[in-house]
């Protein structure tokens, strides 16, 4: 299938401000502000919690495999270790993907090395488990064997979900989860302490990250929205006028316009 | 209960073990006698399927003692699967893909001419492996990134097809508010189910401004608060329903259990 | 505190800490009990499953009365034995739904290697039943791996990824394929699955080739199939072991999926109470919490 | 340089399929892409061996070292190099079902990965349960709402719950209490599913595919930033 004209003109309208606004924030031109993500401090809480009790933290970036959504987790990853390092606390990572399993590893050293504790850093830690239940099994394996104080869920999640939240909240661990699938969601949120929903995902890592490209996309994604729902608006609009009017000049103008 | 004793904890420990083994023993005289039963009358085929579904029965006990508690039993278990997940993803890659899609095509099979154009295939190949090397993982970025290009470039055309095709999401959020029959407007129940959709779609999506502030903005505030409930309710459907999905999977082990290998139910 | 010793907690305290392993033993016993004692269950038919049906019935029909070319169906087999628990029975049914009726189909899966083997084994057991054979009656590509760009390749031309079935039979040579030219003469694609392939099928092929899409999801994906469904972009599907049971129930066949139905029954059943004895024991220490809080001012 | 090349070949890779569908009609390049939809499915495919070699260095190390848990290790590699092989033999001796190959690979497929794999996967069943009862709990208004949608939704997919309301079908055609016929169960059971939660999925696909839009621009246009990209 090729494009409509329609289909061209709204790539043009729903691209330009999202490259837009990203150019702009990384010029460092107007700041841009994001709104407080519940779960984030949730963070801190559990790696304090964690080094009060002298357990290590277990951090699973779930079936996240090199895309965008698993690059976010190993930012957020980032974050974590270096939380963790901070505290001499051991994290563990088990990864599901190989071409991630190398961008953890080296994500984790960084963090130790970048508060000086490099001599703290076990390559062995970062964990590579292929395979959707072995990785299950494996984690939740693990999980019990290490008495993990915290855990924190990040990327991408399908069924396991429930399987690895469910053994967390058995050894009483506290549990952090964030996925953009949402249809795992709900078993985060019975069985963690705090989950970030959805989209709130990237919005979470750029909130850690301070990375310019990503706030800036962020807003050029909410003008985007803003479009679909006006759009979405209009429609509506124009189905009322239509039941009033029909067969004038309204009659599915828009429709057929957004089809040509 | 009081907090038991080191010595209590021990004998519970021994307690346990000993029933650990008295089912472990159990089940496996139970597959011996089957496996001999069936093998006196059937010869050596109803031998190797008994003792394919009592190997199969032990697999499935074995990893339901996990949830009395981790045991060695599971941990055997646990890396069996990964390397059998492991060996046959690597030779399925080969038997489907490699052999047909590519060295067929190399060498010739079946009266095509051999092109050996697709021996080039191997340098961007090869490259996969760099990711191995801490010093040199820069050179597999070439090809990562540029899987990463044609998807990204896909995902492009997919997001517009998927929106404004004729059967497109926006364009189907196009929905009538009033039905029009015998020369007057209705509000019908399919009327109100659209009206319904249209909100909770437009709610939804107000929860997911980041880059707004909600507290100062009326509409936004009202609309994200609502937007959670809607997302609430929308996570206990999705909750619902998988419930249903998970007790399939638990009835098709206990299908395995009780008919396949006790052959105890119809 | 009042000085109570941990062993005699409060019953609102105990029925908020029933020991799991409990749970799981009522879970055991409830769903094995149909196992031994057969209910009978009866379902309503979802809108979902029946516009599926109809779907099916309609292609048989059109291909009766001759109207243009025959039409096929392409089984998108994208699932694996973990989730065959659902997928299976969904598969059979729609196998049997289609050898009933003499629509020819084509087995695939782009993502997973074993859909098509164990559908295969399934297609091989109904066909006994209607007399069909391999070949003549279905044929299976079997599984090739493809990312995007192969993707695409594949809806433009199938005939380029699909150069042999499973069997390893150049495909040219399977006697059924000489009226399939592409992907256009398929008028339903049927995706099993238990994850997100559908979207692929949604996302890049239904634009190019215009086929219709059914789906037989595992119950959790099955919520996220309804915005595709109110679009249009799929016309309906079966939904976990209840919508395979349904369809068993339009085609009068009772499978795996009806006698699977008397367990979900109870199970369900059994989280309910579960939940709620869970909430009884926390309202009722809450309104303890309450008193006690009262009394201390 | 290095990084040059890559922001080149990752800009050619989309651009292909950007120009392809914004050129209207079949221009020369729609050709191609059966071409090199076959190339890159041969290039894909040569990462297979990463697992493996990743997975060894893992184990191998394990059972080396002698470290707790290595006889587990050397396990999973037997098991690996046993189904790759027996899957392999299978293949290239073309044996017939009942061979000695395809009984050892059946073995291996279906009495060990399919139970090993389901019941894993079925221990969902367990925990489900176990978590509606410990964290459903009338916490909050969210809560509840979550709460009252799943147990409506359970009930209306099960005979039982069906059966409690379903003598309220015959009010379908009743011009004044119609309206009693939608409030059944199963009923209300499929609007919540199709209208509330379909529209919720609705706005959440909105949402998600927008930021599909801006991810698959910021890597086509290499304007993602992090440490994985700034070290090309």
């Amino acid at each position: 299938m090729h494009a409509t004209y329609t289909m061209l003109i709204l790539t043009a309208v729903f691209s330009a401000p999202i490259v837009l606004y990203i150019l702009r924030a990384r010029a460092g031109k107007g700041e841009i502000y994001i709104r407080p993500i519940a779960g984030l401090s949730a963070i801190d809480e559990a790696v304090g919690r964690a080094t009060e009790m002298g357990r290590p933290v277990l951090y699973s970036t779930g079936l996240s495999y090199l895309s965008i959504e698993g690059l976010c987790a190993v930012a957020i990853l980032s974050h974590v270790a270096r939380l963790a390092a901070k505290y001499d606390l051991r994290i563990i990572v088990p990864v599901n993907s190989y071409l991630l399993y190398p961008i953890a590893e080296e994500a984790v050293r960084e963090a130790y090395a970048d508060v000086g504790k490099l001599d703290l850093f076990k390559a062995e830690d970062v964990i590579f488990i292929p395979g959707q239940f072995p990785y299950a099994a494996g984690v939740v394996g693990i999980m019990h064997r290490e008495r993990v104080a915290a855990t924190f869920f990040f990327g991408y999640f399908a069924a396991e979900s429930l399987i690895l939240a469910e053994a967390g909240s058995q050894v009483g661990a506290i549990q952090v989860a964030g996925t953009p699938d949402i249809l795992q969601i709900p078993f985060f949120i019975t069985a963690c302490d705090y989950t970030i929903i959805g989209e709130e995902f990237y919005a979470a890592t750029a909130y850690l990250t301070h990375e310019p490209t990503m706030i800036g996309s962020l807003r050029g994604q909410d003008i985007g929205k803003m479009i679909l729902a006006t759009l979405t608006i209009l429609l509506l609009v124009f189905g009322l006028l239509m039941a009033f009017a029909p067969k004038t000049f309204f009659s599915n103008w828009l429709l057929d316009l957004l089809l040509r | 209960m009081p907090a038991p004793t080191e010595l209590e904890k021990k004998e519970r420990m021994s307690a346990e073990k000993l029933v650990f083994l008295i089912i472990a023993v159990l089940v496996v005289v139970y597959i011996a006698g089957d496996c001999i039963l069936y093998s006196l009358r059937q010869g050596f085929d109803g031998f190797w399927e008994r003792l394919g579904v009592g190997i199969g029965a032990i697999c499935t006990i074995g990893i339901y003692s996990f949830l009395y508690r981790e045991n060695p039993i599971y941990r055997f278990l646990e890396h069996i699967l990964v390397g059998l997940s492991v060996g046959y993803g690597t030779g399925v890659v080969w038997t489907e893909v490699i052999q047909p899609q590519w060295l067929d095509r190399m060498f010739g099979a079946e009266g095509q001419p051999a092109n050996y154009l697709w021996l080039l295939v191997l340098i961007p190949g090869i490259m996969w492996y760099f990711q191995l090397s801490r010093r040199h993982v820069w050179i597999s970025r070439f090809v990562i990134m540029f899987f990463m290009g044609t998807g990204a470039g896909g995902a492009f055309r997919g997001t517009f097809q998927f929106f404004f095709s004729e059967r497109g999401q926006v364009i189907q959020t196009f929905k009538p508010i009033l039905t029009e029959s015998a020369g007057s407007l209705h509000f019908t129940w399919l009327n109100f189910s659209n009206l319904v959709f249209i909100v909770v779609v437009l709610c939804v999506l107000s929860y997911f401004f980041f880059t707004f502030r909600h507290e100062t903005n009326p509409v936004l505030r009202g609309s994200s608060r609502l937007g959670r409930y809607f997302l609430m309710v929308c996570f206990g459907t999705i909750f619902g329903t998988t419930i249903q999905g998970r007790m399939s999977l638990f009835i098709d082990r206990l299908v395995f259990l009780y008919h396949d290998w006790l052959g105890i139910s119809g | 505190m009042n000085g109570e010793a941990p062993s005699r907690m409060a019953w609102y305290d105990r029925l908020q800490k029933i020991d799991p392993r409990i749970i799981y033993l009522v879970v055991f016993v409830l769903v094995s009990i149909p196992f031994f004692v057969p209910i009978p269950v009866k379902m309503e038919v979802s809108p979902v499953v029946k516009k599926l049906y109809d779907k099916v019935e309609q292609i048989a029909e059109d291909n009766k009365r001759k109207k243009g070319p025959e039409k096929f169906v392409l089984l998108a087999m994208d699932w694996s034995p973990s989730v065959k628990a659902e997928n299976q029975p969904q598969t059979a049914a729609m196998i049997e739904h289609l050898f009933r009726r003499g629509v020819r189909f084509a087995i695939m899966s782009h993502l997973l290697p074993e859909g098509p083997m164990m559908a295969e084994r399934i297609a091989e057991h109904i066909a006994k039943k209607y007399n069909k054979r391999y070949g003549v009656d279905w044929v299976n590509f079997g599984f090739r791996q493809m990312r995007f760009a192969d993707y695409m390749a594949f809806v433009r031309d199938m005939y380029a990824i699909i150069s042999k079935d499973y069997r390893g039979t150049p495909i040219r040579d399977v006697p059924m394929m000489k009226n399939i030219r592409g992907l256009r003469d398929f008028a339903l694609v049927f995706d099993v699955t238990g994850s997100g392939a559908y979207a692929d099928w949604v996302y890049y092929a239904q634009p190019e080739a215009h086929f219709d899409i059914g789906v037989g999801v595992t119950a959790i994906i099955g919520p996220s199939i309804r915005p595709l469904i109110d679009a249009g972009q799929v016309v309906g599907m079966m939904e976990g072991l209840s919508g395979a049971a349904q369809y068993e129930q339009l085609l009068n066949i009772r499978g795996q999926a009806s006698r699977g139905m008397g367990s979900q029954n109870l199970a369900h059943l059994w989280v309910i109470v579960a939940l709620i004895l869970g909430n009884i024991g926390y309202i009722a220490s809450r309104r303890r919490e309450k008193k006690l809080k009262k009394e201390l001012k | 340089m290095r990084r040059n090349i890559i922001i080149i070949l990752t800009f050619v890779g989309g651009l292909y399929y950007f120009l392809e569908f914004v050129l209207p009609g079949e221009t020369g390049i729609s050709k191609l892409i059966v071409e090199i939809g076959k190339v890159t499915l041969a290039i894909g495919a040569c990462a297979f061996l990463l697992g493996v070699i990743n997975l060894l260095r893992l184990h191998g190390t394990r059972v080396v070292l002698r470290r707790s848990g290595w006889h587990n290790s050397a396990a999973l590699i037997v098991a690996l190099f046993v189904m790759l092989i027996v899957h392999l033999v299978r293949y290239y001796s073309h044996a017939a079902e009942g061979d000695a190959v395809w009984r050892i690979y059946n073995l291996l497929w279906d009495n060990m990965r399919v139970p090993l794999d389901s019941t894993i996967f079925s221990l969902l069943a367990f925990y489900i349960v176990s978590a509606a009862y410990r964290s459903f709990r009338i916490k909050s208004g969210e809560a509840a709402v979550m709460m009252a949608a799943a147990v409506v939704v359970m009930l209306g997919q099960i005979p039982t719950g069906q059966e409690v309301t379903l003598w309220l079908k015959g009010y379908e055609n009743d011009p004044g209490l119609w309206w009693l016929s939608r409030i059944r169960v199963d009923t209300i059971r499929e609007w919540l599913m199709q209208y509330w939660n379909g529209a919720a999925q609705r706005g959440i696909i909105f949402g998600a595919a927008i930021g599909g839009l801006a991810m698959s621009l910021r890597i086509w246009l290499s304007l993602e930033r992090g440490s994985f990209f700034d070290r090309q």
